[in-house]
């Protein structure tokens, strides 16, 4: 496969849900979930397929800018390891949302009973569509507008369900984004200033400060996109939204956009001044202990996984930052670690949309004993749960192992990082604790009478979650041998 | 008979034409549309036809070099014109429910009608014109035009809008004079011909022989009365007034083109000042008065609950930010600027429709009333919703470019601080935008209003707009681009746009 | 059959056994049948390779990249790793043969499941053990401890999920130092291998670093007090032929562990260390065998024996490491030996007691043993089986346990003799407390067994007790066999094992052995024939019958036996000695240590208490950040903008005014 | 008395009529006091015709008596006529003050004037400096009167400001500009006193502070 199939089959997995998106308002309602899932499907497909083709070209990495002004590169496509990776990833983890959603937007859900209106499905194939431009994307302005982009898409869905409560949060959700944009907005225009362009490979050529100011706009975006001490605040509102979306904005991809676009600059920028890592690692830290701490007083389901996903994004933070000290496994394993996370937490979140479909609640204290009545939801709930407990064989064992081992590496160079590598290591500690107690609670034994009455599940529900559950057991030594 | 000569006639003849409809009795509306829509669509063509020539590298004089278009000319005759038309088709769609309504009588619809023509044939003099002080009697043209057009209903808050609008305007506008004519006093003595030292061309060829002390002193009082017209802060008063009595079309002219046209004058005389006094001293004026203005409208905006008066200090903050871009110059910022105007005529002639809409939905712009939109008028609620957006700075809008562009100029020209605290403000923009979308757009609907959205015509021209926000949002096409860059080197005097210029 | 194959089949099977397993779980009996068999092939095949290796003193290694960049995937089957090898297969033997029947006790609970779970254990167990990169060690490791916890958790209620977690969150917990010292270990080489660990030249201070976090991460495992506490619930509320190997077995990986690093990648180059070890082994030694001693639940007593089982181990480690530090082969040989026969030993009649446990649930349905009593009579078998375990547990010769026990005093007093103070201090300490543990030990299982086969039934269900099927027989039978022969067989094992020990020290084998006695070391220092022990205890109870064979014919007529005299009342069943009643005088003794496992309470209510505070805080905190953001979003910014708002006050003359002094203001900058 | 000064008296006058139009209290009367003032103006025109030999400002002159004495006037006069029965305002100042404050705007005016480097108008400065302090005048009537007649005075007084300003710095600029500034006024005065009547019938009041519904 030459590069140009590889541009253009990601151009297609850009475009065609972009260009699919209007339709939702024009066909039947029923008709609107197919075709989202159908697109989100061609999407994934595009993207698969633009992945075999680099791996079988031996993995060149390799960029094509697409739109020029006047020369300069406005948006263009970057094809490598990481690219490819979370690209795989969030296509995916589209492709089953939207698989899943056909189940979910229906009558028989016990929470939110109704069919889904057009715009969820527009929403959610823009979002597909941003994700991608987002995710491949070569200049800090594309990623600027699909960044926004999302956050719109975000908005959208968080707002969906009308209620005051959902308005505000998707307005909080949006406008804190917005704010985190700003970062990124300051970003590329150091960027242009000291590069006289938007194309990312340039980062690596700059002086000292310019790289050192570049980074941490980008950093600042990233917290604003992927919930970071002090601008997490929108996503536990953002709960408001329908789990689907949950899974798939605000625990598969779009919170992933954060640490990527950090990923994406580091290893642009190759030589990163240390201020840089150092400001990334304590503020991860932070949010660590921070979104740890408020594990404890959460009784909704959702609300404990949003706080799980701003932990375990802030240790994907730490990680990354610690890699500017000098340790490439520190990098990988940040990556493999969003990648892991996708699919973890996403399948976490589908199995809360599982239980509030079923049973009509989501919270804890009323769920026992899933096992007894719908063991493919417990094996979900328990692979998910063990997932995030970092134990293996579930995926974030690889790769948290990875990062942990990579914040030793770092720590080589300057030993308080230790301190800080040390942190983490304590709260994946409490993490493990908390979620083993929640499985304990919730899996095993005899079922709770909100779970004893529950609802059949859907099929589309079904094989959404299954797959999950398969792609978080394997995931992991894929993503280390990937990035490997 | 030249291009600008046809146009203008043209859009004469029509505000005649339709001033002369209303002793038409039952004729009068259907006449008064037709010749009104036919001669915004001529108008359109024909500025079709000389935006082609500008593209062409040319540029176009008449009437003795005391009308010309450029293309620093061209982007605003464009502006004018395009928004007058899209407007113009609105006005159609949203006057006759005031008709249907017994807010106005058919006359008062010629009236309308007469004004608006003529409110647009004061903006095309104020853009073409390439004499100094032409340019000031045509400003002061558009405020005595379209005076009526605010106070076009007779209520006691639009008489006082259009008393106060004419006022400060006229005070406002009558310093511009002053700056004119020590502009064309100073340029008189150093050049042989007076009838030279008038033009705008002529002058900026010999703006480097002209007295700094003058100059400078000219440019305050340019800035400062003209400033009036484009809506700078302090001076700006009169036009959340004016903006939100007016007609929703006829705001959408005041605040999409009319600002605009001040704004022109002003550019034309920086590029002077640069010339004479150094680039230094007007952009550090435009860059104060544009980041007030930014500021001040912001935090008005974050409190206005009356739609029209929102989108009245949006226009003022946009303005701000246009200004801003032309003082932070260098050739990124002018062409922020440039295109910033564009982006923000094109959304804010849609707003303005969108918010007629509301209007005529719903009898009253408090937003505290208007609720659910979204439910009661689908479509009207969509394009609203996504019109905010737009011009809250969301992508793939085209607002979002200028923005960006002008905070990267920002960056380059040593005011990072600056863009950090300006786009703040512009968070701010967009959460009071989002909160109205919130509050007003979606939620429940009230009982009581019918449901349905207003006639097609209301529509289509914002539907139009949406387009081609959308097309500027993804990319700028290259007649556009190039307008702007060329544009760009007439504000900053490259030796290259300085040949071009020179007229037969 | 190559070693390494053998080793590798035997690992397919038990994942294949698993994965039919649960592929099975529509039908209990096929899962049940299924998982079994393939895990005794798989343990006979486990059993064969060890064997081989241990006879041949040294074993293969095997090298492949794996798909985990950053760590190659490495096995090494070297005789330590061998030996654990064995303990697992043997005790997995017994334990599958005893899971045939066992299982129809679980008949409708998910066997399947258990089926996976349980093959999955026994294959991380050995691959843990075989592990020889960093990385891969944690991953089985953690794999080891994930499926166990499934077993711990089988029954689902809260006690078994509280234990569960309870064991899981400790291991886990403390693996993460393990996880620490791999990882500083690491960054110092650069490779998680194994190998390049053995090559690193350490620091002192790191060493001892990563000796600590290793002895304690791994000593957790291990169940050495104070870690212990998770030891006595999750070994019970697991089935009983799963508690069997995490008893019997999965501690033994802790003191696997423990040797491998302290001894063999770290060298055990300080004496301190060894004390240490020692110190922590006595100390376990005591006290779990005080705490069994105070159980009713059979299973608990097992337990808390196993804590003192891995004391004793350790003890026999530390006097090892003790002799590898000051640079003593024979100290370090004894020692080592004690310890790895010990391993062996308690594996096979730990694995057997549990399984004796397993069969009086089957059969009385109850754990506790004041509900049990007189199975003697009616679980003959069981009650021989168990009788071999529990004599050997409390090293009485000729059995098993008593071997080790006695290489362990050997090197204690090898230890008293030492060049040291330290050495001659501690030596004889430790002998001390071991003769205390060994007591107590006989104490503990006189009163396991009296109460649970002896006297009268104590419950519907005892009375009701019927024998255990005959695969659990068989299974249990084994073991037992194995407990005599590893006792009466010590000349054979005790060299095999000691060039375990000496391929562990890199040196050559102490020899131990000569013909039918054992000698540690040196044959000055002291002897024993196991054969020998044997007759004299076979005599010791033969004469008396001899003799009382030959004056048979004076013998008195047989009294009649009337109800036993109780004071005038009626005999009851009551009556009879209960488990605290048996245990009283220890109690008394030793109240104190008691009352440190008392405080194990407070120790988590404290726990609790903290989870709830910060519960209460994080419910506090958690909207704060919002309410400030909302704070400028909804009352700040509007209110910057009301204030401005008075600015336009609708006054068209100040409007003008405003131009004007924009006018003037401008003016006086450009003029002035 | 050269030309020179002349007009600079001249000048001097039109500070004192336009003082008499800000503080009259009947709007016919002003409308009358404007004619007044505006043929001063128109003088002026003359004199500086005259001195400087322009053809133009003679027929500057022609049209500013056209409409500056005669028209404006006249439109204000007849428009305005019906409200002299109307109670008088209250003003911000009083006369004294407003004097006061004229001679204040002069003098800042001169220092506004001094920097600038006109050789057109070197001689005329005091007259410049008049022109642009009757411009200020101009908008202190906005300012200070309450009655919005008084504030179409003020524009027309603004008006007569900048068109001697006008005289003096452009008088060669070419004749139709000069007209175009006219018309705009006449326009101006007609839009005025259209919308004052509108409001005074809607209102019935022509006081500028009952003009203040529309705020922030």
């Amino acid at each position: 496969m030459t590069q140009t199939d590889i541009i253009a089959l990601l151009a297609a997995a850009v475009i065609l849900p972009f260009l699919a998106a209007p339709v939702s308002f024009v066909v039947p309602r029923f008709l609107a979930s197919i075709v989202c899932a159908a697109s989100s499907a061609l999407s994934f497909a595009a993207i698969f397929a633009a992945s075999v083709g680099y791996t079988m070209d031996g993995k060149q990495a390799f960029s094509r800018d697409l739109v020029s002004v006047h020369g300069i590169a406005i948006f263009g496509f970057t094809v490598d390891r990481i690219s490819v990776l979370i690209g795989f990833a969030a296509g995916l983890v589209g492709l089953l949302v939207c698989l899943y959603s056909v189940g979910y937007m229906a009558l028989g859900n016990r929470e939110h009973p109704e069919v889904g209106k057009p715009r969820y499905f527009f929403f959610m194939q823009v979002f597909v569509s941003a994700m991608a431009g987002l995710v491949f994307s070569s200049t800090i302005s594309g990623q600027l507008f699909f960044y926004e982009a999302t956050g719109v898409c975000s908005w959208g869905l968080i707002a969906y369900y009308d209620s005051p409560k959902a308005i505000a949060a998707g307005t909080k959700a949006l406008i804190v984004e917005h704010i985190g944009s700003l970062g990124l907005y300051f970003a590329a225009a150091m960027f242009f200033v000291s590069a006289g362009g938007f194309s990312l490979s340039a980062l690596g050529g700059m002086g000292p400060g310019a790289k050192t100011a570049i980074i941490l706009g980008i950093l600042f975006a990233a917290w604003g996109k992927s919930a970071q001490f002090p601008l997490h605040i929108w996503l536990p509102d953002a709960m408001e939204a329908p789990t689907p979306v949950s899974a798939y904005l605000h625990a598969g991809s779009m919170v992933n956009i954060g640490v990527f676009m950090y990923a994406r600059a580091l290893l642009a920028a190759g030589n990163v001044p240390h201020v840089v890592g150092a400001i990334g690692a304590i503020a991860a830290t932070f949010t660590l202990v921070y979104a740890f701490f408020l594990y404890l007083p959460q009784l909704d389901l959702k609300k404990l996984l949003v706080y799980s996903t701003i932990t375990q994004l802030a240790s994907i933070f730490l990680a990354l930052s610690l890699s500017t000290f000098g340790s490439i496994l520190a990098f990988d394993g940040g990556v493999a670690h969003i990648f892991n996370h996708a699919f973890a937490k996403s399948l976490f979140f589908l199995v809360a949309g599982c239980l509030s479909f079923t049973t009509g609640t989501r919270m804890m204290p009323k769920l026992h004993g899933l096992l007894a009545e719908m063991p493919l939801v417990a094996i979900g709930f328990g692979t998910a749960a063990l997932a995030i407990a970092g134990v293996p064989p579930m995926n974030l064992f690889f790769s948290h192992f990875a990062m942990l081992a990579g914040g030793f590496q770092a720590s080589r160079a300057y030993w308080p990082l230790l301190i800080l590598v040390g942190i983490s290591i304590l709260e994946a500690v409490g993490t493990f604790g908390w979620f083993l107690i929640k499985f304990g609670d919730a899996v095993p034994g005899p079922a709770s009478p909100a779970v004893a009455g529950a609802t059949a599940l859907p099929v589309t529900m079904a094989v959404a979650v299954a797959a999950l559950v398969t792609l978080t057991l394997a995931s992991g030594a894929f993503a280390a041998a990937w990035m490997g | 008979m030249s291009l600008i000569v046809v146009l203008l006639l043209t859009l004469l003849t029509t505000s005649l034409a339709a001033f002369a409809t209303r002793w038409l009795g039952l004729w009068t509306q259907r006449a008064v549309e037709t010749v009104h829509l036919s001669g915004i669509t001529i108008a359109l063509v024909i500025t079709g036809a000389i935006i082609g020539r500008v593209l062409q590298h040319e540029t176009l004089f008449a009437v003795g070099r005391w009308l010309f278009v450029d293309a620093l000319g061209a982007i605003f005759l464009g502006l004018v014109v395009v928004v007058g038309f899209l407007a113009g088709v609105y006005s159609v769609g949203y006057i006759r429910y005031d008709l249907i309504k017994g807010e106005i009588t058919p006359t008062v619809l010629s009236t309308y009608y007469g004004f608006f023509s003529l409110f647009m044939f004061a903006m095309c003099c104020a853009v073409l014109s390439n004499n100094l002080v032409m340019m000031w009697v045509s400003i002061e043209a558009t405020t005595l035009s379209s005076v009526f057009l605010v106070g076009i209903y007779g209520r006691r808050t639009s008489l006082e809008a259009a008393w106060k609008y004419i006022v400060i305007c006229t005070v406002g506008v009558a310093l511009g004079l002053y700056g004119t004519v020590l502009v064309f006093a100073n340029a008189n003595a150093v050049m042989a011909r007076p009838g030279d030292a008038i033009l705008w061309t002529e002058v900026m060829g010999h703006a480097k022989s002209l007295d700094p002390a003058t100059i400078s002193m000219a440019f305050v009082f340019v800035l400062v009365g003209f400033g009036t017209k484009v809506g700078l802060f302090p001076m700006h008063t009169w036009l959340p007034d004016a903006h939100s009595e007016a007609p929703s079309p006829a705001s959408a002219l005041l605040s999409a083109a009319l600002l605009n046209c001040a704004l022109l004058v002003i550019i034309r005389h920086a590029a002077i000042v640069s010339q004479t006094v150094g680039p230094e001293f007007p952009r550090r004026l435009l860059m104060i008065f544009g980041a007030l203005s930014v500021g001040v409208a912001t935090l008005f905006i974050a409190v206005e609950r009356d739609v029209k008066r929102l989108l009245a200090y949006s226009s003022v903050e946009n303005m701000g930010l246009i200004t801003l871009g032309f003082g932070l110059g260098g050739p990124i910022g002018v062409a922020a600027a440039l295109l910033h105007a564009i982006n923000h005529s094109l959304a804010k002639t849609m707003l303005f429709c969108g918010s007629g809409n509301i209007v005529v939905k719903y009898g009253t712009r408090d937003l505290r009333v208007v609720k659910g939109m979204l439910r009661l008028a689908p479509l009207s609620g969509v394009m609203l919703l996504v019109g905010f957006l737009a011009m809250g700075g969301i992508p793939p809008f085209n607002v979002f470019v200028s923005e960006f562009l002008t905070v990267t100029a920002g960056v380059k020209a040593g005011y990072a601080w600056l863009m950090v605290v300006c786009l703040i403000f512009l968070t701010i923009v967009l959460a009071s935008f989002v909160r109205v979308i919130s509050g007003s757009i979606l939620g429940p609907a009230p009982a009581g209003v019918a449901r349905g959205d207003p006639s097609a015509l209301t529509l289509a021209p914002l539907a139009v707009l949406l387009g081609l926000m959308l097309l500027i949002g993804l990319h700028v096409p290259g007649p556009v681009v190039q307008l702007i860059s060329d544009a760009t080197a007439t504000v900053l005097a490259t030796p290259a746009a300085m040949a071009a210029s020179k007229g037969p | 059959m190559p070693v390494l194959a053998l080793l590798e089949t035997s690992v397919a099977l038990y994942t294949i056994g698993g994965a039919g397993s649960l592929l099975l779980w529509r039908s209990d009996a096929a899962a049940t049948l299924f998982a079994g068999v393939t895990s005794i092939v798989a343990a006979i095949l486990g059993t064969a390779a060890s064997a081989q290796v241990l006879i041949d003193g040294t074993g293969p290694s095997f090298a492949a990249a794996g798909p985990i960049p950053f760590a190659s995937f490495l096995l090494r089957f070297d005789p330590l790793a061998a030996l654990l090898v064995l303990v697992i297969s043997l005790v997995t033997l017994a334990a599958s043969l005893y899971s045939l029947s066992y299982l129809r006790e679980y008949a409708g609970k998910g066997i399947g499941v258990m089926g996976l779970c349980f093959n999955l254990f026994v294959a991380s167990m050995v691959m843990v053990a075989v592990a020889d990169n960093g990385f891969y060690f944690l991953l089985f490791w953690e794999l080891m401890t994930l499926t166990s916890y499934f077993l711990v958790i089988f029954d689902q209620d809260n006690k078994a999920v509280a234990a569960g977690f309870l064991y899981f969150f400790i291991t886990q917990s403390f693996s993460m130092l393990l996880m620490t010292a791999f990882l500083l270990l690491f960054i110092h080489t650069g490779s998680l291998d194994f190998s390049s660990f053995r090559a690193a030249n350490l620091p002192p201070w790191l060493g001892s670093v990563i000796f600590l976090l290793t002895f304690f991460g791994f000593g957790a495992k291990a169940g050495m007090v104070p870690l212990h506490i998770w030891l006595p619930r999750a070994h019970p509320a697991a089935p009983s032929h799963a508690s069997a190997l995490m008893s019997g077995v999965m501690v033994k990986l802790g003191i696997y562990g423990i040797i491998r690093f302290a001894i063999e990648i770290l060298g055990a180059s300080a004496v301190w260390w060894a004390w240490t070890v020692v110190a922590f082994g006595a100390v376990s030694a005591v006290l779990g065998v005080l705490y069994a001693l105070g159980e009713t639940d059979i299973k608990r007593l097992l337990a808390y024996s196993s804590v003192e089982n891995v004391g004793i181990i350790l003890m026999g480690v530390g006097v090892g490491m003790a002799g590898i530090a000051t640079g003593s082969p024979v100290l370090a040989a004894i020692g080592l030996l004690a310890a790895f026969y010990h391993t062996l030993n308690h594996a096979v009649f730990k694995g057997l007691l549990f399984l004796g446990a397993g069969a009086l649930t089957f059969a009385t349905s109850t754990r506790d043993m004041a509900r049990m009593g007189g199975l003697a009579r009616r679980m003959s078998w069981t009650a021989s089986f168990f009788l071999i375990g529990a004599l050997s547990i409390a090293a009485i010769p000729p059995l098993a346990g008593f071997v080790s026990e006695w290489l362990t005093y050997q090197a204690f007093f090898a230890t008293g003799m030492g060049p040291d103070f330290t050495s001659r201090l501690f030596g004889p300490l430790a002998a001390v407390m071991l003769g205390l543990t060994g007591a107590l030990a006989v104490m503990c299982f006189v009163k396991a067994w009296g109460l649970m086969f002896g006297g009268a039934a104590r419950s519907e269900a005892a009375a009701s007790a019927a024998e255990v099927p005959v695969t659990m027989l068989v299974g249990m039978g084994g073991l037992a066999v194995l407990c005599m022969a590893l006792g009466l067989g010590a000349p054979v094992v005790a060299p095999v094992l000691s060039r375990a020990v000496a391929a562990l020290r890199k040196s050559g084998a102490v020899e131990v052995a000569d013909g039918t006695v054992i000698f540690p070391g040196d044959v000055h220092q002291a002897v024993l024939s196991t054969p020998l022990v044997a007759v004299v205890m076979v005599c010791l109870v033969a004469v008396p019958v001899a003799i009382a064979a030959m004056h048979r014919g004076r013998r008195l007529a047989p009294r009649i036996v009337p109800e036993a005299w109780a004071c005038g009342y009626d005999h009851d069943a009551r009556m009879t000695v209960s488990a605290s009643g048996f245990v009283e005088p220890p109690d008394v003794m030793f109240r104190g240590l008691y009352r440190l496992r008392a405080m194990q309470g407070p120790v988590g209510d404290t726990l609790d208490g903290s989870v709830i505070v910060s519960t209460e805080a994080a419910g506090i905190v958690e909207p704060l950040w919002n309410r400030m953001a909302m704070w400028v979003a909804t009352r700040g910014v509007p209110f910057i903008g009301q204030q401005l708002q008075v600015m336009e006050g609708g006054n068209l003359r100040v409007y003008c005014l405003y131009i004007l002094a924009a006018l003037a203001v401008m003016l006086i900058c450009v003029v002035g | 008395m050269n030309g020179t000064n002349l007009v600079n008296s001249l000048a001097g006058l039109l500070i004192l009529t336009s003082l008499l139009v800000i503080e009259t209290r009947r709007p016919s009367r002003a409308a009358l006091l404007y004619a007044v003032q505006s043929s001063v103006l128109v003088t002026i025109f003359v004199v500086l015709a005259y001195l400087t030999h322009s053809t133009q400002l003679y027929l500057w002159a022609a049209s500013s008596f056209v409409t500056k004495v005669v028209l404006v006037p006249v439109i204000l006069f007849g428009a305005l006529r019906k409200f002299d029965t109307m109670v008088p305002l209250p003003s911000l100042m009083r006369v004294a003050v407003v004097v006061a404050l004229a001679a204040v705007l002069v003098m800042g005016c001169s220092l506004i004037v001094a920097p600038l480097k006109l050789p057109a108008a070197a001689e005329f400065r005091p007259a410049l400096t008049v022109s642009l302090a009757h411009f200020f005048l101009g908008i202190t009537c906005i300012v200070t009167q309450r009655n919005i007649i008084k504030q179409i005075f003020g524009y027309c007084l603004m008006e007569n400001g900048s068109h001697l300003t006008l005289a003096l710095l452009a008088n060669q600029a070419p004749e139709l500009v000069e007209i175009g500034i006219s018309t705009d006024a006449i326009f101006a005065v007609v839009i005025f006193t259209v919308l004052v009547r509108r409001i005074q019938h809607k209102l019935h009041s022509l006081d500028s502070d009952q003009l203040m519904t529309l705020k922030g």
